[in-house]
């Protein structure tokens, strides 16, 4: 490669704001312009805010995209993503190239997208591309009161193959009359998990999610309950995203660990949430304390 | 969306013929510019050509893997970071094994072994072995703030510095880089002690101890609860360092702490430096370090300036 | 231009009815915000009304006349400042004439005198003479970096705290806050030499040590060559110094170092300060600490916490 | 005052841009908007950047104002100025509230308003007041290559008043066609003062001047030789406009000292440029070094 001009995977580059929209009381859907559009679903993109005093990469994950732009659905947290939610079409913003493993394409027939918060934007960009690729999904997204990505889920798979899990009984109602065919239920994805998984075949499939720790943790817990013989083969082959807190975003710091368990040999590793993942098998994860 | 003047891309391209090559402790660098230790991996290949560095700088290596600190290992601050990575490493054989060939194949790019350990016979340890190679040079860090056995214990009191630099230095005749703590009093006796000890060659600065508490959470951010401040913040604390080292040891310095700009990378070799190493700044543009170089050759095109060594003696006092 | 967030107008109001007063070495104070010595002068008085403070400290005072240092003083860094004033001012007795009574005519603020000295013999003299006025505390500075005799000179050896806080005990019955200097490998030997030495209070962070260099001029930018850096950018140590001596010595703590708005302060508190002093904030936007005392109190609402007493204890471990 | 609310003199706050144009290679035309149009020539305001890497004030003198507006004219030499030469109308920019104290009225009949480089926009303003005031104003500006605001002078103090001395000879016959009115003299403005001085009648005069250092040192020295008895009365009434690096702007870090010699004690006392000056007696003023 001595002469070759050398390209890097990895750059930070400024781009435009195409939009930024407002979904809910805290949550923004925005799309920058982007050359490469085409993205595994799982892969994030480094927001920076080119502010002396904010100097650290958002990691965002990519929910959608086409033709030169990609679509992050973020919610309002901190002052970083506060600063975002004011961007307006036509704005500069600095962003990384595609970063991370995605989900890894499914072997099974029947896809389970489970999202929890905003959590479901990358997991909405797994059950999209499955389905396109032929295979069922079911949609399980959690919310606390005000989902996201419902109708988009519905024109990708299906509106009677969304569920959503809602943690403010009061909002159920309304919900249920804007989208009469999708089901929603009091509680967690969890619920709708133990509601709907007996009634279905007891083929093997395969379990995109993503969300907070929690969900995770319990999510890992119910998957494993359908590994009878305890051999680690459970009917669903669960696949998780994971967040950590990023120094680079891209492999070069060592900030961002999850402590994921060698199939093989048992040993507990910490490896770079940037580097190896953020998507990692199910049963691999091992969280801390 | 303000816009970061310092690392906007220089369209000034340097003019052929200005001699950028220093030689450190023996070993010649094709220019002063490499990466500071724990924010260069592997990984680095894919954000810039890193063989048209001046040297790589590893992470630190032990002799054993070392899982490193729990998580959240980074907090972000008002012109800067805090890392609590804990010195988290795969250990020396993995890393001769797996590592140091990949690096190896970059012809011309001097290899620095960032060592550290939890004893003083542990540092020996990893330089005899790392000696066994063909690394080029030996960086002794013995000023991590982030673990408890180790690190800064070492750097901050002149036994300390003295002790393991004499150790290390009787088990390799690699040159040896001892990279020093500004969590200390005077810099500069730590400076003469490494000295005294043996070193060829001084790295400064680490990082500076600090803390951030988050006020809504009401918890302190950092699993390890302090960490190493880093970045731009703290850059003028490193140049008055750097400007008393030089003037108290003869030891070519290689200068850190908060180099964002060929600006401040020129500022470091004014101030005494020979050599300057990028930390944070990588981490937050992927290709800071040949940037980084390509400004400071602007940079001494704009000064009038054709070569390092007359940089290095630039400073009118 | 960017759009400074931090210190944009606060707009929700404090609920009635928080508790906002302190108890400093047995001084009431109305709210924890006092002004960092150096970066107040009668002047201030033209920027908000300061009877709204906890407390006002004013710069140093020696027993005569000083002229500091020559300019330039002052150099921008990022994130941050370096100065280099040097102690400049009036003497005591022009003090006691011509500045205290202006203060004093400032209903319920405590006026906290900060004292500097070259010698251990200067330092009790100012305070003994002020001990004759109706001033409510003395700060002791021992930590200023820009002056050759005095100053850091004392606050960074344990024998040179111990006996300059000895001496100034002696000359004195008035509270007494010990300012402690950053540029230290261990800050609370320094707070407990202190505290065994009779001090009623600490104060810190004074300035971390720093140097800019003007590239192009090819010159230190500040005439005294190294100043002392404060700001934003120095916050995350000044957090950990505070928190680390409060789990050491068991004195009233007044915080500072880089606090730029309230949540910067209720960090502080968290950390374990029992004030919150402004410095560098108070010179780049002139009524910064009235603002952050209003940040503060919005904090605290946010926060849900009703006293500065309850946010003391507040952070989770 | 307990229940009046209170109201800071000194002041940081929001404005916007109305114009910003260019003089010259390096020299900036701001307009801002400016509800205390009415100023004090030699006063001055920061203009702060709003930036986290760049917190310190940049003051700049006025230069002129009215209802509403003031003008500053400003020379790009660091990253500071660089940004401010990059304002559009319409910017919001923050800047403080006037500060210091202003070139005192003339006491005499005849005014030398004598500047050098960007030191001429508060000498600007003081010709234009005191000819306002119905003084007679001579200009005595100096440029090494691209004069400012000579129309300005032209049309405040009458074009035959205004003197330009210019360092680069070979600009000098373009601009002696483009202001056929002024004159032009190769030198700086003690080479004019030298010209022009001796054809003048004996009266006192007020001299108001702002220039880098060695302008102010020379013209500190030219206004001497007028003083025969050496008991201190020059001819000329020298008034000073100095600069030193700041630290707030406004009084209240000590940053900004100069050395001025008190007349009656003879002692040298640093004062604050800021918050005593900028404009100072020129005898008083003892240079550094
Ligand atoms: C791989 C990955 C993908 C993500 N995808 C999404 C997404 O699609 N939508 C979405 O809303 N959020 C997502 N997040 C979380 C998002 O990065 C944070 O909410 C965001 O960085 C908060 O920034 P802030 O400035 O508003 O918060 P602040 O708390 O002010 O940020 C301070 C610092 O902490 C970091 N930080 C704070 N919260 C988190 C977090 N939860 N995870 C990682 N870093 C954090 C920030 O990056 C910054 O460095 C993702 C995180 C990761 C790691
Ligand atoms: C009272 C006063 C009035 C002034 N009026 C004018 C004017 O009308 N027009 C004009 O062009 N300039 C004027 N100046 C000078 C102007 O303030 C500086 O040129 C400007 O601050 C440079 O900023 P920068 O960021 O471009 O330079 P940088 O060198 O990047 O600035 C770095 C730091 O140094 C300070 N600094 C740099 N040069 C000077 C200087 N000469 N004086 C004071 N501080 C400096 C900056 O404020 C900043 O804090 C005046 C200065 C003073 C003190
Ligand atoms: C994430 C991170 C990890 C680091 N790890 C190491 C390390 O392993 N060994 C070491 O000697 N220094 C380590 N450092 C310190 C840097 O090498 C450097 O000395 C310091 O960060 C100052 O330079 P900078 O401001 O350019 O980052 C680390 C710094 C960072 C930010
Ligand atoms: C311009 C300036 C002058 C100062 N002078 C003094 C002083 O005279 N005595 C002192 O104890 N501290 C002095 N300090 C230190 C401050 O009081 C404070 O400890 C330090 O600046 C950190 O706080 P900050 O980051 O809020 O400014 C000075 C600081 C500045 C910026
Ligand atoms: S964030 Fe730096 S390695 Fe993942
Ligand atoms: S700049 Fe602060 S007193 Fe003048």
């Amino acid at each position: 490669m001595a002469d070759a001009p050398y390209r890097a995977d990895v750059r930070r580059f400024s781009t435009r704001v195409l939009s930024n929209t407002q979904l809910t009381s805290n949550i923004y859907d925005l799309r920058i312009e982007y050359a490469e559009g085409a993205f595994l679903p799982g892969q994030f993109v480094n927001l920076y805010l080119n502010r002396a005093d904010r100097l650290l990469p958002r990691p965002i994950s990519v929910a959608d995209g086409g033709e030169g732009w990609i679509r992050l659905i973020y919610a309002v947290v901190g002052k970083g993503t506060e600063i975002f939610s004011r961007l307006n079409p036509g704005d500069a913003l600095d962003v990384s190239t595609l970063i991370g493993n995605g989900f890894k394409p499914s072997p099974h027939g029947t896809v389970y997208a489970v999202g929890g918060g905003v959590g479901v934007p990358p997991v909405f960009a797994a059950a999209k591309k499955e389905a396109a690729r032929g295979k069922r999904v079911v949609a399980v997204v959690g919310f606390r009161a005000e989902p996201i990505l419902l109708d988009d889920f519905a024109g990708a798979i299906g509106a009677e193959n969304v569920y959503c899990a809602i943690e403010d009984a009061s909002v159920i109602p309304a919900l249920e009359a804007r989208y009469p065919e999708i089901r929603f239920a009091l509680g967690n994805v969890v619920t709708i998990l133990s509601q709907i998984i007996p009634a279905e075949a007891d083929e093997k499939a395969f379990m995109a999610a993503c969300g907070p720790t929690p969900m995770l943790k319990a999510l890992q817990e119910y998957v494993k309950a359908f590994d009878p013989e305890n051999d680690g083969r459970s009917r669903f082959e669960l696949q998780l995203s994971l967040e950590e807190r990023m120094g680079c975003g891209f492999g070069c710091c060592a900030g961002c660990v999850t402590q994921i368990r060698d199939p093989q040999t048992g040993t507990v590793r910490r490896v770079g949430v940037c580097s190896l993942g953020p998507v990692f098998a199910g049963e691999t994860v091992v969280f801390y304390g | 969306m303000g816009n970061d003047a310092e690392m906007k891309k220089n369209t000034d391209r340097p003019a052929a013929g200005l001699d950028m090559g220093v030689e450190i402790a023996g070993v010649k660098w094709k220019n002063p510019i490499t990466t500071a230790s724990g924010t260069f991996t592997l990984r680095t290949m894919r954000c810039y050509e890193i063989s048209r560095l001046g040297a790589v700088t590893t992470k630190g290596i032990a002799t054993v893997p070392w899982a490193g600190n729990p998580t959240p290992r980074i907090a972000e601050t008002y012109g800067g970071m805090l890392n609590a990575v804990g010195l988290q490493n795969i250990g020396m054989e993995a890393w001769i094994r797996d590592e140091l060939p990949v690096l190896r194949a970059h012809e011309g790019l001097p290899v620095i072994a960032n060592i550290v350990g939890r004893t003083t016979d542990e540092y020996a340890e990893v330089a005899a072995r790392l000696s066994e190679t063909d690394v080029d040079m030996l960086e002794l860090n013995i000023s991590c703030p982030n673990v408890k056995e180790g690190g800064i214990a070492f750097g901050t009191a002149v036994e300390g510095v003295f002790d393991t630099t004499a150790a290390v230095r009787k088990a390799t005749r690699k040159p040896l880089i001892v990279k020093l703590s500004p969590n200390v009093t005077r810099i500069v006796d730590m400076a003469k002690a490494a000295a005294d000890a043996g070193a060829d060659a001084l790295s400064l600065i680490n990082t500076l101890l600090g803390m951030k508490i988050d006020v809504y959470r009401r918890r302190v951010v950092l699993a390890n609860k302090t960490g190493g401040l880093s970045g731009p913040g703290i850059h003028p604390v490193a140049v008055r360092m750097v400007y008393e080292v030089r003037r108290a040891v003869g030891l070519p310095i290689i200068g850190m702490g908060g180099v964002m700009s060929g600006e401040d990378a020129a500022e470091m070799i004014l101030a005494g430096a020979d050599a300057v190493a990028v930390g944070t700044a990588a981490l937050i543009r992927p290709d800071a370090p040949v940037r980084i170089l390509e400004e400071l050759e602007a940079c001494m095109n704009k000064m009038g300036i054709a070569s390092i060594r007359e940089l290095k003696s630039a400073l009118i006092e």
